[in-house]
């Protein structure tokens, strides 16, 4: 049972010593979100826990918890049509019930956040174990082809920082965006600076600035985001999963579809560079670089330095942009190495993108774990010193 | 804010059983070092059905550099509350790591050189709440890890806790500490490296 | 149901029993009590109704009240279980 | 009764269309006439009203109609529904769903939101068919009829939507035909001025998937048979008892009060902000 | 009364490590030695047994009895039982279900099967909460309860499972609590050998969960207002109005006779056999 | 309504006008299927229809229609655990519906059909016009890291074999597998010729050969393929979606969940070139080869006839199987061929698993179209042209 | 509501007529028959009950009756649905 | 079964309006040239909401070789049963390719160069059930076109249709042949190539 808790509305940096999931409250209330749906999953669960004691508190934040996560992401996909930035929170087996409304919100262009929290598994799996498995599934989990956006996290900072940023771009470019996190990272407490909501960058989608009747709801332009106007707001327009056309009707023509479904990837593809997120680390002259997310990244950043002080001259890349993939990025040092490692907690998800950019240029090194455990540094290190 | 003393890398586990409250301890030791001393801490526990009434463990690594691995490798000190943690973590402890134990619970432990002090018992007699067993802990580590500073601990306990809970709560921390003191007076000595 | 009092013997196994304390709350001979260890025990196995009530709610199958001709005659195949 | 139609017209989208794509006779097309005198009705504006409509030839009329219209997925109408309300209590939120969208795949939300009472005027469109995707047996398909998927007979009881909506707590429940359209205006008309979740069941006939194979010649054959069995709820009690399970009562089996989710969680709002002073 | 214990370790798996992981006092454990009574006393083989589970504190009974098991995911534990009782009809399918599986996320599966009257016997293991996941309210949470997502009280209304059952169509509904083991026993017997569908709620504490939340200071205080609260059915009308609502009926509720899925669809294979002769 | 059918135990090779839906029927009862459920969706709904008309004509067939997609695939699940060949058919939405039950099946091991008839989407889409956007999704569309066997067809005859096929591969490897179908091959007819059910390989899954007591349902083998009772068959196991140890119960021991891990894909890896079924036209002297399946094979097989009549020397490579990707087959033509030709009907979700395991060697050509109208042999013939 | 017959004109869009027959069937003045190009037509005016029925229940829109007065003041405005 | 025509590639678009029997028409001859002459054929036609009284399509494409592209990609035939039909896909006939309408519903002719018969009229007047017009075009259709053979129509017939219907759909077969044959005696002579 709830305590008082202070004021939300802080205007002062402040720091927490935090779990990974509160962190993502901490982030979404930063950047704005209001509403959050959600139905319980473990290892995802304290984030609709907090949620629910931390929205009722603010004057029009909402938590609901639906009958199940189907449920809970079409409340969001409503709400986000109401004009609230709005999230949900799930893991594995809710993720994959997930998928028909995911694909719904991309076609739509509805912002939202969805984080995954990924557990071990397929199926009901290892409820309490981390994994990276989900990684293709946030990529194609729904059916059709669709853009999306994939971010990740590998500590509790970057798991607030993440989520603000996971908010900015899904209301920047209209698109549901989805944070990957794994057991490990939700579920470590560290100290987390917030930062002071004035004083950090956050976007909010673009409402139409002309009189209604002309407005033209998916008309296209340079950006190829057309603004967006809140259910209620005077613009009548019509929303549908349907293919349609500039006005939003149904419509199956074949030059229609086309425009259609070329804007949707466009507005994405182009603006690629906003997406990237990387973060490099001793990378500047290695010959060996490590590509990793999530909580491997931490490990990772270990064997690096390990490494180093053994003599070789090794790096990481550390992506927290999933999808689109950060192709240049991971380009850069294929080129630029004998060989890259990519160490998952999975049979090699990631790996596959970069084995598919790799063209021959450099050796691609695997380094998989499926059995709930976490790589270690050794293991890395090990790998680092035979590459 | 710099902390007093620099920590390579220090690998601490708290373990026992569900109810004794491992998991809030961890979590006032971790917010205390991370919040009121700038330490780095990643502090990760136990989760699934054994949290209910079965085992229970919280994991601190607590270093002055930022930390990249957030478990623990080779414990540096291991806490044990219970006979079966005492068993499943000793080979945990690295090479000259130190094992702190109930011994109110662990009768029998897997090495001689230990401390021990009767946690549970403490909290039972002397302070009548058997669940401040924990705080007795906080109080006795803040006498026996150099780095766990005191004032700060307390620091901690008095942002986390109601006011309601407060008083006993330091009661319990202050008992602690005592004990340690008096069956262990010159221990923070012994401290050659974190 | 049988009521014979002399009839019976109340057993628990310790190693099963998770002292909820179900049996010792609700048994009405008050042959149960949870002892020091926190599990069930028998502490006036002579006020035992036989009413079957422990056996039926015990959630951990921890209790086995058994009528004392039956023990005679079937030691063996019990044994098996108790082992 | 003048300008019936007009009305209606004024409603309707005029960059979309007309005709509309339902079938010749399709009751769907009654039924969103009767939504828009409802809302014409109580003075609601344009903007304040959200359609939000399942997958299914009931779906379909959302494109037609000039609210904030939202096509959803099948069967999770009320889910966005409730998103949608929960984000701003202050629209009139309308969930239109088919029999199948509402309680075969959606059966589930459609109890949730009635246990939730949250502000939704849910009509579904029970031709006890699927419709769209061909003339499948739906959840409402009664015993022994025929469909595509059952074509030695339905074998499953059907539901009765008003009993569900009952027992999952609905604070009002009513039910017509699209023949009987005073009675479906007037259901449709307090149902909307009313707070918290709303059940109007309206039975519209799908000649084109269930008529043509369950022995009804033409679209006005089942009107006509909505004219010969269907009978008003205070009625159906004068009735002898074999006869009663013949007839389908149509009229308003529930209307009670009780407090929307809305109204409670705004409450909820309330007070924590007063304790918080 | 005798041998009761010796009976359920019979039927438990001896390569299963005891005791189960359940919290002291779940009830869940009384609900699996009454099954195994049960099973016992129609004389049914462990063979022909099937127990289909959901995924919940509830669910995990199905790895600990020697039947054929089948852990299912969550909410769907009826689909899956539908699957196996249509495949095979000579098997006694047994689906255990939390209140959340049973009827937050696997609510539609309940209507559907109850409509359909596929044999399967169903048992509902109601605790009012999210057990396995850390104490969330379900759909069966009183209003005003305590969860960790209703900090702040429930403010929804929940189910009524036997008003839905009823609704649905299930012939036959029943309800006991875990400390009316006899009731329990009796009910669970009687639904095992009727065929079609057989919904028994079972009202079972939760105290890690739920009751610490919520004033009870032990499991034992929730089994006492159990005592306290449940009322046989018929005697529930000799309590005053206002009383009556305040306590919980247990009984049976519906006890009706209608051919089962299993057995109709049985009927139209061969009809069609002899047809084509 | 139905009139008479005749007598379905038909042991001569009959002749048939068909949909191509409908010869999935008549292959998956060729097979043995007896179970079927399923829930209407377009364009897949005459396998419903016409498996509604058929099964309750056979002594043992059952058909059911569920409420939804979730629980028809848990329905087919629990029957074919009863014993039953049991499979369903659904189209893009359903199938983002039935993720989560296909880890189930597949940490379980159970045998089982998915005929998935791709639509023009993502989300609702254009639920008349065919696409392949599905085929990444079948792959990856369920949570964790799992084996899958991914099939498809592009005429109606090969609907007829590739069904038979797929219960095959399900049967023996106690795997799901997943029939990618689009809507053209869907909903085209033509003449197919019905083996005779004597003739044609047909598999069932290996039942258990020891006492029950000495059964331990989920044991090591060299095949990787633990034997199979059925429910009430006298061996009683338990079956459930948690990482599980060879007597079939839940653990969570590194250890024994790597086992169960690495036995699930060896079991797949080890038996590829038994999954992998491929079709070469004109290959052996190809300089270049078009990659596709499904309708676009089709267009693709016309196109490379009337690029080797204009003197380019092209060939084909039709995919049958996807998954597991037919990488030895594809890396020969990357290593013989100057270019490779990728032509699909989504954004290029084959043409990643050929780039993947180019490495540098071949040139990779797409080809795409996403506006619901099929690749014409005509479009591919200008690719292969200046290629 | 008005029954004045004289009043009233029947008026039907056979664009949007898609010839169901409902308001034909119904039609208590038997005012209206479908047509031989399958749309619904006006046979006797004369005999509208300006009841509605037929506008209530044509699920295309495409009946108005209006009353001619209506018609004399409002001919611009009315003009604009006509279109 | 060699068939007696050897045909490259014809391709064949049966259009209308929903209602018309244009979709069994094209199963019908189909199933015809694929099973009782052992054509190569595959037939493709329109779904969605059309289906439901909007326009009708039907498109066969034939051959004596396996058919690689299962659509039209020019047509060799179009059928019109409507006006919006022959509007609409007159376009896709091929240079040369054959124009076949209804005459009785399609009053404006895109082109001066096609055949024109009365199906509906016929099916109503002659046969008292508008139902059967699509047979009455398979009739026609087994005149003029060389390769539909009217043996191997009829026996299509006799084994898709149960007894009830097969009588009446076989006089309307016939009187579409003898209208056609009486109209248009010697069309068979003018196809040049298939
Ligand atoms: C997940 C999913 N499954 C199936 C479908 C296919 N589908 C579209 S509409 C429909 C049923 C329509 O029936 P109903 O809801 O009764 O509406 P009606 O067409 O009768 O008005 C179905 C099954 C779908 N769109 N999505
Ligand atoms: C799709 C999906 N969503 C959520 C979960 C997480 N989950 C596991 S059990 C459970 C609820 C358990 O509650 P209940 O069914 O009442 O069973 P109890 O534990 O109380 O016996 C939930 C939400 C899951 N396993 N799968
Ligand atoms: S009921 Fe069982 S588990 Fe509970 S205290 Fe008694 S013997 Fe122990
Ligand atoms: S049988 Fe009855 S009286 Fe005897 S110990 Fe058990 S509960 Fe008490
Ligand atoms: S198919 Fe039925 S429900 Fe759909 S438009 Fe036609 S008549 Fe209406
Ligand atoms: S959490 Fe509740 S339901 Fe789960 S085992 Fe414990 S008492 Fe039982
Ligand atoms: S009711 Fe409307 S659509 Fe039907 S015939 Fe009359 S005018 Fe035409
Ligand atoms: S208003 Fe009434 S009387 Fe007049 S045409 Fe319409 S239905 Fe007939
Ligand atoms: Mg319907
Ligand atoms: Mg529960």
């Amino acid at each position: 049972m709830p305590t008082k808790v202070k004021k939300n509305h802080r205007k002062e940096e402040r720091s927490l010593f935090a779990l990974g999931n509160e962190a993502v409250v901490e982030g979404a209330l930063l950047a704005g979100c209001s509403f959050f749906a959600g139905y319980p999953i473990t290892p995802s669960t304290e984030i609709a826990e907090i949620m629910a004691e931390r929205l009722p508190r603010l004057p029009d934040g909402v938590f609901i918890q639906m009958e199940d996560e189907i449920a809970s992401l079409g409340a969001v996909i409503g709400a986000s049509l109401a004009g609230r930035k709005s999230m949900t929170a799930t893991s594995g087996p809710g993720f994959s019930l997930m998928q028909e409304h995911i694909g719904y919100a991309s076609m739509t262009e509805v912002p939202l956040v969805i984080v995954n929290v990924m557990r071990g598994g397929p199926s009901t799996g290892l409820p309490t174990s981390p994994a990276q498995g989900d990684v293709q599934q946030a990529r194609w989990g729904t059916h059709g082809d669709h853009p999306i956006i994939v971010l990740s996290a590998s500590n509790v900072q970057e798991c607030l920082d993440m989520t603000v940023r996971a908010f900015n771009l899904s209301e920047k470019y209209r698109s549901p965006v989805i944070l990957l996190l794994d057991e490990i990272t939700a579920h470590t407490r560290e100290k987390i600076q917030i930062p002071n909501r004035e004083t950090y960058e956050i976007f909010s989608r673009i409402k139409p600035s002309m009189p209604p009747e002309w407005f033209v709801p998916y008309e296209e332009s340079m950006r190829g985001v057309p603004p967006m106007p809140a259910l209620g707001e005077g613009y009548r327009f019509h929303v549908t999963g349907l293919t349609h056309d500039v006005n939003g009707y149904p419509t199956s023509r074949p030059e229609e579809v086309e425009k259609l479904m070329q804007r949707l990837f466009r507005k994405i593809d182009q603006f690629f560079y906003d997406i990237q997120i990387i973060e490099e680390t001793a990378c500047e002259d290695a010959e060996v670089v490590v590509i990793a997310y999530g909580c491997v990244a931490r490990s990772a950043h270990l064997a690096v330095l390990q490494a180093r002080e053994l003599g070789t001259r090794a790096g990481l890349l550390k992506l927290k942009t999933l999808f689109p993939f950060p192709r240049p990025a991971v380009e850069r040092f294929i080129r630029q190495c004998r060989a890259v490692i990519v160490p998952e907690m999975n049979m090699g998800q990631m790996s596959r993108e970069v084995k598919r950019v790799n063209n021959g240029l450099s050796s691609v090194r695997t380094l998989n774990r499926i059995d709930g455990q976490i790589i270690t540094p050794a293991e890395i290190l090990k790998v680092l010193q035979k590459a | 804010m710099k902390p007093p003393y620099e920590i390579q890398r220090f690998e601490l586990r708290l373990s026992g059983l569900g109810g004794q409250g491992i998991l809030t301890l961890g979590k006032v030791l971790g917010a205390g070092l991370a919040l009121e001393e700038g330490y780095f801490v990643a502090q990760t526990q136990s989760y699934g059905p054994e949290a209910r009434g079965g085992a229970s463990r919280s994991d601190l690594v607590i270093s002055s550099q930022p930390i990249s691995y957030p478990k623990p490798e080779q414990l540096d000190l291991l806490v044990a509350l219970s006979q079966e943690a005492c068993n499943q973590y000793y080979r945990h402890l690295k090479q000259g790591g130190y094992l702190l134990v109930d011994d109110s619970l662990v009768k029998q432990t897997p090495t001689n050189i230990y401390w021990g002090l009767p946690f549970t018992t403490l909290a039972k007699e002397k302070l009548g709440m058997v669940q401040a067993a924990n705080m007795v802990l906080l109080g006795a580590l803040a006498h026996l890890v150099p780095f766990v500073v005191p004032r700060a601990m307390k620091k901690g306990l008095e942002t986390s806790l109601s006011p309601k809970f407060l008083e006993s709560n330091l009661k319990a921390f202050q008992l602690g500490m005592t004990q340690a003191k008096k069956k262990y007076p010159n221990v923070q000595t012994q401290w050659t490296s974190f | 149901m049988a009521k014979d009092k002399q009839q019976v013997v109340v057993s628990i196994y310790p190693d099963w029993c998770k002292g909820c304390g179900i049996c010792a709350a609700f048994c009405p001979g008050e042959v149960l009590e949870l002892g020091p260890d926190g599990k069930a025990r028998v502490v006036q196995g002579a006020t035992c109704r036989n009413c079957g009530f422990c056996e039926h709610h015990c959630p951990d199958f921890a209790i086995v009240v058994k009528t004392k001709r039956r023990i005679a005659n079937n030691r063996e195949v019990d044994h098996a279980h108790e082992g | 009764m003048a300008e019936v139609t007009q009305l209606i017209h004024h409603y309707l989208r005029h960059n979309k269309r007309f005709p509309h794509v339902l079938c010749p006779g399709c009751g769907h097309g009654i039924v969103l006439g009767s939504l828009v005198r409802s809302v014409h009705q109580l003075g609601l504006t344009k903007d304040e009203v959200v359609l939000v409509a399942g997958i299914g030839c009931s779906g379909r009329i959302a494109v037609y109609v000039d609210f904030n219209t939202v096509h959803t997925t099948h069967g999770r109408t009320l889910t966005f529904a409730t998103g949608i309300k929960m984000a701003n209590p202050r629209l009139k939120v309308i969930a239109v769903m088919g029999d199948g969208d509402a309680l075969s795949i959606g059966g589930n939300h459609f109890l949730h939101a009635a246990r939730r009472n949250i502000g939704v005027t849910a009509l579904i469109l029970n031709n006890n068919i699927y419709g769209m995707t061909g003339g499948q047996s739906s959840s409402t398909t009664a015993e022994n009829c025929y469909s595509t998927t059952s074509p030695y007979g339905q074998q499953e009881q059907s539901f009765d939507i008003v009993e569900l909506a009952k027992a999952a707590g609905a604070p009002y429940v009513a039910r017509s035909t699209v023949l009987h359209v005073k009675l479906l205006d007037r259901i449709i008309t307090t149902a909307l001025a009313r707070p918290g979740f709303n059940l109007v069941e309206v039975l519209t006939p799908c000649h084109t998937q269930f008529g043509r194979k369950n022995k009804f010649k033409t679209t006005v054959d089942m009107y006509k048979w909505y004219k010969k069995n269907a009978i008003p709820l205070d009625s159906l009690s004068k009735l002898p008892q074999e006869e009663q399970n013949q007839r389908t009562p149509i009229g308003i089996f529930v209307e009670e009060n009780r407090p929307s989710l809305e109204e409670r969680y705004a409450a909820i709002t309330c007070r924590l902000e007063e304790a918080s002073k």
